[in-house]
């Protein structure tokens, strides 16, 4: 018998990073060995030459939010500024294989976000058209169009809440999300920065307003300055400057199938019923849940919320009805107000943070790990974090995301 | 060749079951899988592994199995199944598979549903411990569930052939299940896995009920059912998977737990081979040894790994002629396909089976699942529950136990503690067996690996992943369990690692030089076993999928061939098409009609709140942004309601209809939204306000009835109402009756034309819209939908929540900086007001546009850019047309906008590009129809 | 004149039998009363010729001037009264007058939600696939009233008698629910 | 799924309930004396703690009352409920 397709994924490389002791002080401590904290770090040492640079993970590299993503990367935001920080990132998602050296799987099958109703429709179309005038490839196809670029969809006008159309990115896809972090720790490791795990950051110490420190659960690590990227234990660590933000944890569930034979050639997602889905490239389907609606640090979810997703899904995709999952996770997402994300210096000289990203992290790792590594040299946001800063809280400048990404992502 | 024995097993010999695999025929019996079945027709070779394409057989009887993926064809495809977990029916026709399965793309007729259970004690596993806990909680009188995966109880007792208290271990199973299903508040599941365990005692767990029985299989019966149970306290008896141990070559088809071998000899009467090699690091292996030399199978040899044999165990192989060899190892196999020979030490002894056991790893996965912590207990060489929780009790060899007298009293302690913490106090006491077992599983060698060429020594079978691999990468510097899972695959297919997961973590720790107790296993996560996805769906499809919300009058607009909008959950007529008539064309038309003469629509989604109490003038004030209290009674207001942000979250009429009482109307979609909202702040904020709010949405029937001759129709159904303007004001309402029937009827207008909204109880709805179209016949009444509806308030530049809002939008934004108090001195949202965005000149506010070309229609979501020509992107963009619509009454296109600066740039030409081209518009005000608003009055 | 909700299901429903005798009970009086005063809802109770539920989740009956009543607990300061058809204008004027001056409000509410009853020995069986309260008669014993999700849609839920259940449903979801309960009873028909 | 307790209705499937974040978060006495950054507070910041948080819940598909909880966000055990305007009582985690 053949092997199937799919089946053979890159191997990953001989050697990815040494463990080294932390030292006793680094120019950049990047708090949060996760896709952020890691890509930061690299872009620090790549193009700021900064490479005293210790990134500090309290468990394993890249097992938080980054090991536990749908791994969807597009960048059809709305708003002018978001769309700028997610084609950003997209556009060096498009270079990172060759930049990384490491076979990121990033593929371009496109992505459809599907209109349930006449409002979905405005709204798609807005979308569409902002995108196009911001530069971004984005197409509004009709339900024909639907069922060409994704057969097993199903268009059928009779069902409760019919596909009525869909925007289209047709450069957006997936990428294999533990090739991307460990390309990024390789890469990273090779410019001399130190990944140090299982360190548990426990205390930033401060002096006249200005950062000197971090307190580890592996002992006191001096530090010119500190980036935080926690995502869903910003909240935690920000307190310990007495910084309060404006974001609340959730948990956000996902799941995959077994394998199965190639049945789904794109990404679709739809925020009306609540289902992301693609088809990994081993052939599993991995679909995300809506966010369960409390705070929570545990790393699980609610099962009904899960129950309620199998039955959406099935709607859209009968043909899933035998499909069977395999396994479920959750992972902390940190949600602020509108659902855009916050990147900047903070009142605490030093000290910079990045959080809030909700569901829209992973597709941004290249593109806020560059912005924020330039943030940290330079003291001063890159022009694409500019306008996520904490202070638009209280100007009211938001920048409110929910209808790009109220559930899905 | 047939490897069935001739006695045994728990199958129906008198019958023969025909299926096909692999597109031949074969014959099995009723009681056997499809795993068994093949074994017994000498099938070893299942399918293949995903990346190398080597082959791969049955190596576990059971769900643990890592090797056994078939694909059901029929009676419906069915992808990824064990062969080991299907039950064989007449007709199965099934293939093996590369570790990747196929969809169907029919659709599934099967019914699938869920069901509630409760229960004070839950028992996971109807082996001899989960038995006796399961009948001793019983006999406390505690309502008991127990849930078993496999089609009858018994366990492990349905692998041996032992004898307990002197007669065969399933009539002892048969007693307790008989007195459990006879216990009043018992169920009994088996062909029920527990998948799921989550937080306060909620467990799921699927019950396969009809997929045995294949083409006979009632259509009418849900194949597969979730059970949602919700228990007190669990007592998981969930046993334990045999290991295997790692060596090159152990790959083949023909290897086997031996445990597993002994299963298919005693519970389906299949011998794994005809010459079989045993190889164990413990003494449990050797009753499979003595077993099936007894049934017939030529035993080669038995490899200990042990320095010494155990000397009875061996004095028992000797008896029967069987050598064992104590020291040694298995070193490789050899094949083309299924295992012809194996290495031991510079033996090469032929065989066609190999059966391997390396110990036993207890079933911890739900108990980590709800959070317990598990404990490497180095003698078992395997994880094993750490403390008890407070309502999670573990007996039996998922304790790591394996002595078959001390599982079932853990069981008993573990049933009468449970039923205890639940607060029932034990009956009866359940006598625990005497068993003759000769082999226990204790003293054993903890073996991962046996050296040898790594890049074939395969510690997941599934995912081809070898030893090779996990040295590969702990020497790229990876030391977590779960890197290295990730580095190599390991754990991730079908199977979860049931298997494989602890040889990994013994041959990491190795690799590493660390004590595996201060390794932390990979986390275990739910589904223990696969679930299919229509399972979880449930009966949540289809019609049932998300419930459709109709009104009284629902049934008249499907009479009259309206096609439908949905709005939430609402079913609302969109429009009411003639015969050749599309969107556009009855919708110019319903409003002709309307504006010309009289139109009406079902209004009933609307959502109305009844605001009672001496505060509710106060309460409404703080909630909305313009004035209510001051409401004369009698009389309507138009209100817009905030967030704390400041942005529009709906708006609606309010009509005071007594001193202390008040009817709001919100729109449909957020009907629920704004209960929950008032509720929140009544009680959360401002408990002492004698305020109370009830639904009154679906009492009401809600009719509008608009345009010039609205009113004729009205006199002519309600003749002791006074109609007229004088009597009967804009914004005022009366009660009165309408048709017969009592009625409120409020005069209020969302379409600048002379309009009355009647409302009546639900139940009179459909007749008095019926008698509403008798009378208005002669005028020509003229039913419309939302879209007519959404025209007609467009044209007078009335906004619609969540079309021109999108939560960024302020009441001033919208041009009703009229509707903010300014007397107040607060009311939500207010604040957000003062901020300095609210308060730059360039905000987007809501404007009319004008194409240039009258009969250019723009797009709706369409952009607005300032230039006439569109510079390299990103182009700054001015706003979007929210709304956009042909108008009869204009006799051109129309559109309203949200755009930056747009109050002051009314007579400005702006563009929209739309497809390659720029449209030109004008801006103008938003309202463009009646600006005088001459029409309101008829 | 008057259609009720679930006017288009009577045949339906009354297709369920032997497995339930499925009924809807059109056109109800129903009046939703707010109060916490002991003092009015005793007097409201005097009324009524009924006391009162005083215990959560529960529901009371008795008869008196307007017949048989029974009062719902929906909440701790929240009733649902209901009678026979047409008191509903009478009934609600009758309360407001016990109510008098003290904090509360009364409501015709008796459009909102229509009833339905379900006889037979399987009732709480059918409902377990929706409803994840413990319909258990040690449980939810005679006189249990409790307001929860059956599927995806909320009810009101009375056990009105041993194999008696009693469901208010709001008028719109009404069909969802009636189309629901006849799948479930699919398979009870099915294999009985 | 959690079982939450509702102080009235007693024991029931969180999928009845509606989450509403932290409590004791009151709403301003004079939000007009209140500087942007002190009204930004009050809208958008809100404790975001691993561990007990007192926190608010409304049982929606059943009593439709609001209560307060205190929960730990790590495990998701609810430690305590009481009723609105009731104090926070004393929980160990």
């Amino acid at each position: 018998m053949t092997s199937p397709p799919g089946a053979h994924l890159p191997e990953h490389p001989d050697f990815l990073w040494d463990n080294p002791e932390p030292k006793s002080s680094y120019d950049v401590v990047v708090v949060g060995g996760g896709g952020h904290g890691i890509a930061t770090a690299y872009y620090l040492a790549k193009v700021h030459g900064i490479t005293n640079v210790a990134v500090l993970e309290k468990g394993w590299l890249a097992g938080g939010n980054m090991a536990r993503n749908t791994t969807i990367i597009r960048s059809n935001y709305l708003w002018d500024e978001s769309s700028g920080i997610y084609e950003h990132s997209l556009k060096l998602w498009e270079g990172l294989e060759d930049d990384l050296g490491y076979p990121i799987l990033f593929d371009q099958r496109g992505v459809l976000n599907l209109a349930h109703s006449l409002q979905d429709v405005r709204d798609s179309v807005r979308r569409v058209n902002a995108n196009r005038l911001n530069g971004i490839d984005a197409e509004w196809v009709d339900p024909a169009g639907v069922k060409e670029i994704c057969p097993i969809v199903n268009t059928s006008p009779d069902v409760r809440h019919p596909v009525l159309g869909a925007t289209y990115q047709p450069r957006a896809g997936i990428a294999k999300h533990d090739y991307v972090a460990w390309g990024y720790a390789r890469a990273a490791h090779a410019l001399g920065v130190d990944l140090i795990q299982n360190c548990e950051v426990t205390g930033l110490e401060t002096v006249q307003g200005r950062i000197t420190a971090v307190e580890t659960s592996r002992g006191r690590i001096a530090a010119g300055k500190v980036a935080l990227c926690a995502a869903g234990h910003s909240s935690v660590l920000a307190k310990m400057v007495g910084l309060r933000l404006p974001i609340a944890s959730h948990p956000l569930q996902a799941l995959v199938s077994e394998l199965l034979e190639p049945v789904h050639p794109t990404v679709v997602m739809s925020n009306a019923v609540h289902v992301y889905v693609s088809q990994a490239h081993k052939g599993e389907l991995v679909m995300g849940a809506g966010i369960d609606s409390y705070n929570g640090y545990g790393q699980r979810g609610s099962f009904h919320i899960i129950e309620q997703q199998m039955a959406a899904a099935l709607e859209l995709f009968p043909v899933f009805a035998r499909a069977h999952l395999l396994r479920t996770w959750a992972g902390i997402v940190d949600v602020s107000p509108d659902a855009s994300p916050i990147v900047g210096l903070t009142p605490v000289g030093g000290l910079y943070l990045n959080c809030g990203w909700g569901t829209g992290g992973f597709k941004a790792t290249p593109g806020v790990g560059d912005c924020f590594a330039h943030t940290i040299a330079h003291d001063k946001p890159h022009p694409f974090n500019e306008p996520f800063t904490l202070e638009r809280f209280t100007t009211g400048a938001l920048v409110d995301e929910h209808g790009a990404a109220a559930v899905a992502h | 060749m047939s490897f069935r024995t001739d006695t045994g097993g728990a199958i129906d010999r008198n019958t023969l079951l025909r299926f096909t695999f692999n597109g031949v025929e074969h014959t099995g019996h009723p009681g056997d899988t499809l795993a068994s079945a093949l074994l017994a027709n000498g099938v070893h070779e299942i399918g293949s592994s995903v990346k190398l394409g080597r082959p791969r057989g049955v190596v576990a009887a059971g769900s643990e199995d890592p090797t056994s993926l078939v694909q059901v064809e029929a009676p419906f495809s069915e992808p990824m199944l064990l062969a080991t977990t299907v039950e064989l029916y007449d007709g199965l026709v099934a293939r093996g598979l590369a570790g990747q399965g196929k969809l169907s793309s029919e659709p599934d007729p099967a019914r699938y549903d869920a069901k509630h259970e409760h229960c004070d004690v839950l028992v996971v596993g109807a082996g001899p411990a989960g038995l006796v806990a399961a009948l001793t909680a019983a006999r406390s009188g505690a309502r008991v569930v127990l849930v078993d995966e496999q089609n009858q109880a018994g366990g492990a007792l349905l692998g041996v052939d032992e004898y307990l208290d002197d007669r065969p271990s399933a009539e002892w199973v048969a007693d307790i299940v008989a007195e459990l299903k006879s216990t009043p508040d018992v169920l009994v599941l088996e062909r029920t896995t527990a998948f799921g365990m989550y937080q306060d005692g909620f467990v799921l767990a699927l019950q396969k009920r009809t997929d045995h029985l294949g083409f006979a299989a009632p259509a009418s019966v849900a194949r597969q059912r979730v059970w949602r149970i919700r228990t007190r306290q669990t007592v998981l008896a969930t046993g334990a998977h045999e290991r295997p141990v790692v060596f090159a070559d152990n790959d083949r088809p023909g290897i086997m737990l031996a445990s597993s071998a002994r299963t298919f000899l005693h519970h389906y009467g299949v011998l794994p081979g005809s010459r079989a090699v045993v190889f164990t690091t413990n003494d449990s292996a050797y009753c499979a040894a003595i077993d099936l030399a007894e049934s017939g199978v030529d035993i080669a040899v038995v490899v200990d790994a042990r320095p010494e044999a155990p000397a009875r165990l061996a004095a028992e192989c000797a008896a029967r002629g069987i050598e064992v060899r104590a020291g040694q190892l298995v070193t490789g196999t050899e094949g083309p396909g299924r295992v012809t020979a194996v290495q031991v030490g510079d033996d090469r002894i032929a065989c066609d089976a190999l059966l391997v056991s390396g110990g036993w790893n207890p079933v911890v996965s739900l108990f980590s699942q709800a959070r317990g912590t598990l404990r490497y207990d180095a003698e078992l060489g395997a994880f094993v529950p750490g403390r008890e929780l407070a309502t999670v009790r573990v007996a039996g060899s998922a304790t790591g136990e394996l002595d078959l007298t001390a599982c079932t009293r853990q069981g008993r302690d573990a049933g009468a503690g449970a039923a205890a913490a639940a607060g029932f106090t034990s009956g009866s006491q359940v006598p625990l067996p005497a068993s003759d077992s000769r082999c226990t599983a204790r003293s054993g060698l903890v073996l991962w690996r046996v050296p040898g060429n790594d890049d074939a020594s395969f510690v997941d079978l599934q995912r081809d992943s070898t030893v090779a691999d996990v040295l590969r990468a702990t020497g790229a510097g990876l030391r977590s369990l779960e890197h290295i899972k990730r580095y190599t695959t390991i754990g991730t297919a079908h199977d979860q690692g049931k298997t494989s997961g602890m040889i990994a973590a013994g041959i990491v720790a190795e690799a590493l030089g660390v004590e595996l107790s201060e390794q932390r296993p990979t986390t275990f996560r739910p589904p223990f076993t696969s679930v299919s996805f229509a399972a979880l769906a449930g009966r949540d499809r289809g019609d049932l999928h998300d419930p459709v919300r109709v009104t009284s009058i629902h049934p008249w607009h499907v009479q009259h061939g309206a096609l439908f909008e949905n709005v939430g959950q609402w079913k609302r007529p969109w429009y009411y098409p003639q015969p050749g008539e599309d969107l556009h064309a009855a919708v110019l038309r319903e409003c002709r009609a309307t504006r010309e003469s009289v139109g009406m629509m079902d209004g009933s989604t609307l959502g109305k709140i009844d605001v009672q109490g001496r505060d509710a003038g106060e309460f409404l004030d703080m909630l909305y942004t313009n004035m209510m209290s001051n409401l004369k009674v009698g009389k309507i207001r138009y209100g817009v309601m905030c967030g704390v942000d400041g942005m529009v979250i709906d708006d609606g009429t309010v009509i005071r209809v007594g001193e202390e009482r008040y009817i709001v109307t919100t729109t449909t979609g957020n009907a629920a939204k704004v209960l929950d909202w008032m509720e929140e702040w009544l009680q959360t904020e401002w408990p002492h306000l004698d305020v109370h709010c009830t639904s009154v949405t679906e009492h009401w029937a809600t009719i509008p009835l608009v345009g010039p001759k609205s009113r004729a129709v009205l006199a002519a159904v309600a003749p002791s109402l006074d109609v007229s303007n004088e009597a009967f004001e804009f914004m005022t309402w009366h009660d009165t009756e309408v048709a017969g029937v009592p009625a409120r009827v409020c005069r209020i207008s969302f379409s600048g034309e002379l309009a009355y909204e009647i409302n009546v109880t639900a139940w009179h709805g459909l007749a008095v819209w019926e008698a509403l179209m008798a009378a208005g016949e002669r005028y020509g009444i003229t039913p419309y939908g939302t879209e007519t509806m959404h025209v007609l308030r467009a044209e007078k530049g009335y906004p619609i929540i969540g079309q021109e809002t999108d939560a960024t939008v302020t009441p001033q934004d919208l041009g009703m900086s009229w509707a903010v108090s300014k007397k107040k001195p607060d009311f939500i949202g207010k604040r957000s007001f003062a901020r300095a965005e609210n308060n730059r000149s360039d905000r987007k506010q809501l404007v009319g546009l004008l194409p240039v070309d009258p009969a250019v229609l723009l797009p709706e979501g369409s952009q607005i850019v300032e230039t006439d020509r569109l510079p390299e992107p990103p182009v700054r963009m001015l706003g979007h047309v929210t709304s956009s619509y042909p108008s009869a009454a204009l006799g051109r296109t129309f559109a309203l906008a949200l755009v930056r600066s747009g109050h002051e740039r009314i007579g400005e030409t702006l563009y929209v590009p739309v497809e390659d081209s720029l449209v030109p518009v004008t801006v103008t005000e938003s309202v463009l129809y009646d600006k005088e608003g001459a029409r309101r009055d008829g | 004149m008057t259609v009720s909700p679930l006017a288009a299901w009577r045949d339906r429903l009354a297709a369920l039998a032997p497995v339930l005798d499925v009924a809807e009970v059109p056109f109800r009086s129903q009046l939703t009363v707010r109060v916490s005063d002991p003092d009015a809802i005793a007097a409201m109770g005097a009324t009524l010729g009924v006391l009162f539920p005083s215990a959560a989740c529960t529901f009371t009956s008795g008869t008196g001037r307007f017949g048989d009543v029974e009062v719902l607990w929906l909440g701790p300061d929240e009733f649902l009264v209901t009678a026979s058809p047409g008191l509903r204008v009478t009934i609600e004027e009758v309360l407001r007058g016990a109510l008098g001056t003290v904090r509360g409000s009364v409501v015709d509410t008796s459009a909102q939600r229509t009833t339905v009853v379900l006889q037979g020995a399987q009732g709480r069986e059918v409902l377990a696939h929706g409803c994840s309260v413990d319909l258990h008669p040690a449980a939810a014993p005679v006189g249990t009233c409790v307001q929860t999700l059956l599927a995806r849609t909320g009810i009101v839920l009375q056990v009105t008698g041993e194999d008696t259940l009693t469901v208010l449903v709001r008028s719109s979801f009404a069909e969802y629910f009636a189309a629901w309960l006849a799948d479930a009873c699919t398979e009870y028909l099915a294999v009985p | 799924m959690q079982l939450i307790p509702c102080p009235w209705c007693g024991p029931r499937e969180e999928a009845e309930f509606h989450y509403g974040g932290q409590a004791h978060v009151a709403y301003p006495g004079d939000p007009s004396a209140l500087s942007d950054e002190e009204w930004a507070r009050y809208v958008f910041f809100r404790e975001n703690p691993s561990g007990p948080f007192a926190e608010r819940w409304s049982h929606n598909a059943g009593c439709r009352r609001w209560f307060n909880a205190v929960r730990d966000t790590r495990t998701h055990d609810l430690l305590a409920v009481y009723r609105v305007g009731e104090p926070m009582p004393e929980v160990t985690a």
